[in-house]
């Protein structure tokens, strides 16, 4: 049996090397700026937290191992190594002061992507053995039991008939050559179960044909998130072989950001080829409905709200414009946080940090960008489309004590479907 | 210094006097060598007191390795002016161009004159000193450096007159087949007197040994034991063209538009900014010209090696070889090398991918 | 034999503006703060014009805007000098020439009177000595 | 090297050629060496194209987000004046225009010598306001090594010569302009192997980055 060494780590680290990385590193002057777009540093002023110098073992192995001069430096005994204590040192800035938001690639002078490079950076952590106990564990019930936060099918056949009896809806399970399979997350499962209602009341009115799938219900990859593509292929594969099984045409991807990075951008790439099917994001699905007609809804949310664009889903997923059409659907009094689309503000909780215990504290402290964003509009509601920004906003507000709701896009579009019976 | 010596009689004042120069005149000439000098006007009254007690100092000319440009320069150019009026107070005892006597005479002379004013003559030397075969350059039988060793031993002071004498000019240049060095590369333990140029300008010459004669010293030196007063200031900061430089404005060619607006010469390898001298000043033919007036661009003649500083017509921030062919083959290794460090990257990195170990949940935790 | 500075030079102008590379207004600025000091301290001052580095037409503008006043010396001593005061009395200018009728000083002198005007004690000395000897011709060393 | 024009002479010659070699050699070293490292195919379906959007990259990351520039003005406007100053001094100087030509044949218009002294002026100050920077804030003295101060000192010192050279501050000029040369050819030496590569790197990375958001339908 393998295990985890610096040896392992070492190698990953070579691994990762590439014509973008190398440029990224070949072009750093150290200017610094990097640290003004992350909200690790600006909300603890703590310069640790800048994003290049989170880098730093990776760096190295660049400089010594991938450049002509470092080599030489190497050899002249003039590099510093990187070794068990700087992995055991750095690990902590890599998981807990990194949501992998990647706010700092969108401000780097040089166009560094460095969020990008930090997700290179944990394969080698996590090879060497140093990652947090939260996300190890989380990644050992994504692999063992299908779902980091433990739920198993059983747990979701129960919510299913909840939700069931809840709209008088059938939830499909199984069901072989419909258009589309969902996903969802844990903390949809768990924690948001509106969520399926909401799908099954929309997709019954525009009439689309889908289904749950019993073996590969969990969209979440810890896989991801720890920085393991050995452990992220195994949970993509799942969600692969029952949709290829099901025949489906389309896997959507639930309210879950990193899930929608996992399966939408990396998936095809940790399988090492491209999907028969085609994957989308909820919002994606109901905003091409929209657009085409086929959604109606009626009536508009009073409230005065914002949205929060979940990083893996705006930034880094692409879907930008589709959530401000479908707020501007059901909403009468929708303002723009300071910072929005691309350059919006992590929750503080991306990337795996939430799974981490030990992060907690200081997920609190660097929530107080998204709390101080909320505080310059003075919103009753705050909606956005990710359960994990979700739960973390959730948190983080109960923390600083400010009663704002916090609601997912998907289920307050459902809430004004036209001719559904829920609504009046 | 130079006080009294056999020969030396009369101050030069007393000399003017009696030949019914009135004290007015005296002035007028004392206006005349500050202005020469390159010195302020308000030095003229101290030029006039001092000059009221000069004598006049034995002048011993030796010429070696040159072209008699320098000499030329000197006479050639000139109707008696305030110059001769120097010169007729001093006393020129050997000149071999210039003197009548010739032979042993002229040797005699020489000798008579280095022994009458022992440790009080002026050593004037032109041209460059072969240190090759002695052979290569003689006077009477005697070879350059023994005549100049032999002089100079009781000389007041050196002047080395020329670029020849002062660098090595010409005969120094690559690649000197005769060995030539400055006179400064042989004299260390007298005061030597650069006045570079090729040739000189005459009035530099002059004011020289009118500073001698008149304050009894040498003037004050720049680091390459030039006089001040002259040398001091670039061609470029005294070029009334650099106007034309700071404002951008430069001829392209000689016969352009910039050239015909008297631009800047800088583009056509002029080296105002590195030469040191007096043209923009004093001017050339009796003060009718200078180079850059007259269209071409500074040499550099007063300074070393100018013979080997470059293309005279090639900019001064150009570097000398043929950079352009020499970067293309310095590009094509650079590639070749660049591909090999790159195949090395792409191996280190195909092996790293070949020997990994896929991370299995059971492996997450380091086991020491 | 043709003297050099019989043949005409001629410098081809391409305007008259052109010519003239801008060294005499600083050097009238000169002037003014010179006659300002002569007259709050009574202080002459002299500028050589041959240590400036001139440029064609420099030398030529700056007379130009001098121009002439009222009083023209001549002085005859080692050749000729023309001195005379510019339109701004105070401001002198002297033409120093050797005994071939060539330049060998051009000076501006800020001054009441140039100091080369003014009769010298040696000469006036030496006066005294050749009119006494003219008047008394049989007498020795009257003085 | 007895004189400072065997020195000016050394520094335009052997030792130019030295510095280009290096210089030349060094920079298709670096860039081939990060190049042929390549990627891995991207098998995601993309949303938008990688092209356009590496380009756009490549030009908008030029101009700063406006948070950051407000979070961090001081570096931001300090980066634009030193670098303007910079390239206005390299490529924008009489003298500068004609080495270029003689090297590579290629010429342009410069501008006023005086108006370079007044920018090189600027880009002085700028240089040693950003060091100050360097030392005293926080972030940048954490990360900054040896490495950064050198960087710093080789693109300083030709800036200062040749403000001391066009002043002529330091005599003889042959001197000044040995000195001037030769921090120039430092800098050629020290490029290669340091951070200072980014001159040429920073179109590569941007691009990657540009390209990269550019597929998931982002414009970075």
């Amino acid at each position: 049996m393998s295990e985890a060494t610096l040896e392992r780590g070492l190698k990953a680290f070579r691994e990762q090397m590439n014509a973008p990385i190398a440029s990224f590193f070949s072009s750093c002057v150290n200017c610094g700026m990097c640290a003004e777009a992350c909200l690790f540093y600006t909300e603890t002023g703590d310069p640790k937290y800048t994003p290049i110098n989170k880098l730093e073992p990776f760096r190295r192995i660049w400089e010594q191992e991938y450049t002509l001069w470092g080599r030489v430096k190497s050899w002249l005994g003039l590099s510093q190594p990187v070794d068990d204590e700087l992995l055991e040192a750095w690990e902590p800035l890599v998981y807990d002061g990194c949501t992998l938001c990647g706010r700092c690639s969108m401000v780097c002078p040089v166009g560094n992507d460095i969020s990008y490079m930090i997700r290179c950076a944990r394969e080698g952590f996590v090879a060497a053995g140093y990652a947090p106990d939260g996300m190890k564990n989380a990644s050992r019930r994504a692999v063992t039991i299908g779902s980091p936060m433990g739920v198993k099918f059983p747990a979701l056949a129960a919510q299913i008939k909840h939700v069931e009896a809840d709209t008088g809806l059938t939830i499909p399970v199984d069901v072989e050559g419909v258009d589309y399979m969902a996903l969802l997350s844990s903390m949809e499962i768990m924690n948001f179960p509106e969520y399926m209602a909401a799908l099954a009341r929309i997709f019954k009115q525009v009439g689309i044909t889908w289904t749950l799938c019993s073996e590969a219900f969990e969209a979440t990859n810890s896989g991801i998130q720890i920085g393991s593509s050995d452990i992220a292929k195994e949970l993509v594969n799942r969600i692969v072989v029952a949709a290829e099984r099901l025949k489906v045409k389309y896997v959507i991807s639930p309210e879950c950001g990193h899930a929608y990075t996992a399966i939408r951008w990396e998936g095809p790439n940790l399988i090492g080829r491209p999907y028969n099917f085609k994957v989308v994001h909820i919002l994606e699905l109901l905003e091409e409905l929209r657009s085409s007609g086929r959604l109606k809804t009626e009536g508009y949310e009073d409230a005065r709200l914002t949205f929060h664009d979940p990083c893996q889903i705006v930034r880094k997923g692409g879907v930008l414009e589709q959530p401000r059409h479908l707020l501007n659907m059901v909403a009468s009094d929708f303002v723009e946080m300071n910072d929005h689309r691309e350059m919006n503000w992590c929750c503080g909780g991306g990337g795996g940090v939430s799974a981490i215990e030990r992060a907690e504290a200081l997920r609190l402290k660097v929530f107080k960008r998204k709390k101080s964003q909320l505080e310059e509009l003075n919103v009753d509601t705050l909606v956005t489309a990710c359960a994990n920004c979700r739960l973390i906003i959730e948190e983080g507000l109960e923390e600083y004590r400010m009663e704002i709701p916090v609601v997912g896009l998907t289920e307050m579009i459902a809430e004004h479907l036209v001719g559904d019976e829920k609504n009046e | 210094m130079a006080e009294t010596g056999k020969g030396m009689g009369k101050t030069l004042a007393q000399s003017l006097r009696e030949s019914g120069v009135s004290r007015r005149g005296f002035l007028k000439f004392c206006t005349a060598t500050a202005s020469m000098m390159a010195l302020p006007p308000s030095m003229a009254p101290a030029i006039a007191q001092a000059l009221g007690k000069a004598k006049r100092p034995s002048v011993i000319w030796l010429s070696f390795q040159e072209c008699t440009g320098c000499t030329e320069s000197l006479t050639r150019s000139h109707s008696p002016t305030v110059e001769n009026l120097i010169f007729d107070y001093i006393s020129l005892d050997y000149h071999h161009t210039l003197q009548v006597a010739a032979g042993e005479g002229a040797e005699a002379a020489r000798e008579a004159a280095m022994r009458e004013n022992k440790g009080q003559y002026i050593v004037v030397v032109d041209g460059s000193i072969p240190l090759g075969n002695p052979g290569y350059s003689a006077i009477a039988g005697i070879s350059n450096l023994q005549m100049l060793e032999e002089t100079v031993a009781g000389a007041a002071a050196v002047v080395a007159v020329g670029t020849c004498a002062a660098f090595g000019g010409l005969p120094h240049a690559k690649p000197n087949p005769t060995g030539a060095v400055s006179v400064s590369e042989i004299v260390k333990d007298k005061p030597v007197v650069n006045v570079s140029g090729c040739p000189p300008i005459p009035t530099v010459i002059t004011g020289v040994l009118a500073h001698f004669l008149t304050f009894g010293s040498l003037p004050e030196l720049d680091a390459l034991g030039r006089p001040m007063a002259f040398f001091g200031k670039s061609i470029h900061d005294r070029c009334y063209r650099r106007p034309f430089y700071d404002k951008g404005l430069y001829a392209e060619t000689f016969d352009d538009e910039g050239a015909r607006k008297g631009w800047c010469l800088y583009r056509l390898g002029c080296k105002g900014p590195m030469a040191y001298n007096a043209c923009a000043t004093a001017k050339w033919n009796r003060g009718t010209s200078w180079p850059v007036e007259s269209g071409h661009g500074c040499l550099g003649c007063s300074e070393p090696d100018f013979w080997d500083a470059g293309g005279f017509y090639n900019a001064l921030s150009i570097p000398d070889s043929d950079i352009t062919r020499q970067a293309v083959y310095v590009a094509g290794a650079g590639v070749a090398l660049g591909a090999v460090a790159g195949a090395v990257n792409r191996s280190k990195q195909a092996r790293a991918r070949e020997e990994h170990e896929p991370v299995t949940i059971d492996d997450l935790d380091k086991r020491p | 034999m043709q003297q050099l500075q019989d043949i005409a030079v001629r410098v081809e102008a391409v305007d008259g503006a052109e010519l003239n590379h801008s060294n005499a207004l600083p050097i009238m600025h000169e002037i003014l703060h010179a006659l300002q000091r002569l007259r709050k301290e009574g202080e002459g001052a002299t500028i050589d014009l041959q240590s400036i580095p001139f440029g064609p037409g420099d030398e030529e503008e700056l007379l130009h805007l001098l121009g002439r006043g009222e009083v023209s010396i001549e002085l005859q001593s080692l050749g000729k000098s023309s001195i005379w005061e510019t339109a701004y009395p105070g401001v002198w200018l002297i033409d120093h020439h050797n005994a071939e009728g060539e330049r060998i000083a051009l000076q501006i002198e800020i001054n009441r009177i140039p100091e080369i005007v003014l009769s010298q004690d040696e000469d006036i000395s030496d006066a005294i000595v050749r009119l006494d000897t003219q008047l008394n011709p049989n007498a020795t060393g009257s003085r | 090297m007895s004189t400072p024009v065997d020195f000016l002479l050394w520094v335009r010659g052997p030792g130019f050629d030295i510095a280009l070699v290096v210089f030349i050699i060094g920079i298709l070293i670096r860039l081939l060496e990060v190049l042929i490292l390549g990627r891995k195919p991207d098998y995601a379906e993309p949303r938008g194209g990688e092209l356009g959007a590496g380009l756009r990259t490549l030009l908008t990351r030029t101009l700063p987000e406006p948070g950051t520039f407000k979070r961090s003005p001081f570096t931001v406007v300090g980066g634009y004046i030193w670098h303007i100053g910079f390239f206005i001094s390299l490529f924008l100087f009489v003298p500068h225009i004609e080495l270029i030509d003689a090297t590579i044949g290629l010429s342009w218009p410069g501008i006023a010598s005086n108006l370079v002294d007044a920018v090189a002026a600027v880009t002085l100050v700028t240089l040693v306001a950003m060091l100050f920077s360097r030392l005293t804030h926080p972030v940048k003295r954490l990360l900054s090594g040896p490495e950064d101060y050198l960087s710093w000192l080789v693109t300083f010192l030709p800036v200062m010569t040749g403000y001391l050279a066009y002043h002529r501050m330091i005599d003889p000029y042959p001197l000044v302009l040995g000195l001037h040369i030769l921090s120039v050819e430092i800098l050629m030496v020290v490029f290669p192997f340091t951070k200072l590569m980014h001159a040429f790197t920073f179109i590569i990375a941007r691009w990657y980055n540009g390209a990269m958001a550019g597929r998931r339908g982002v414009q970075s």
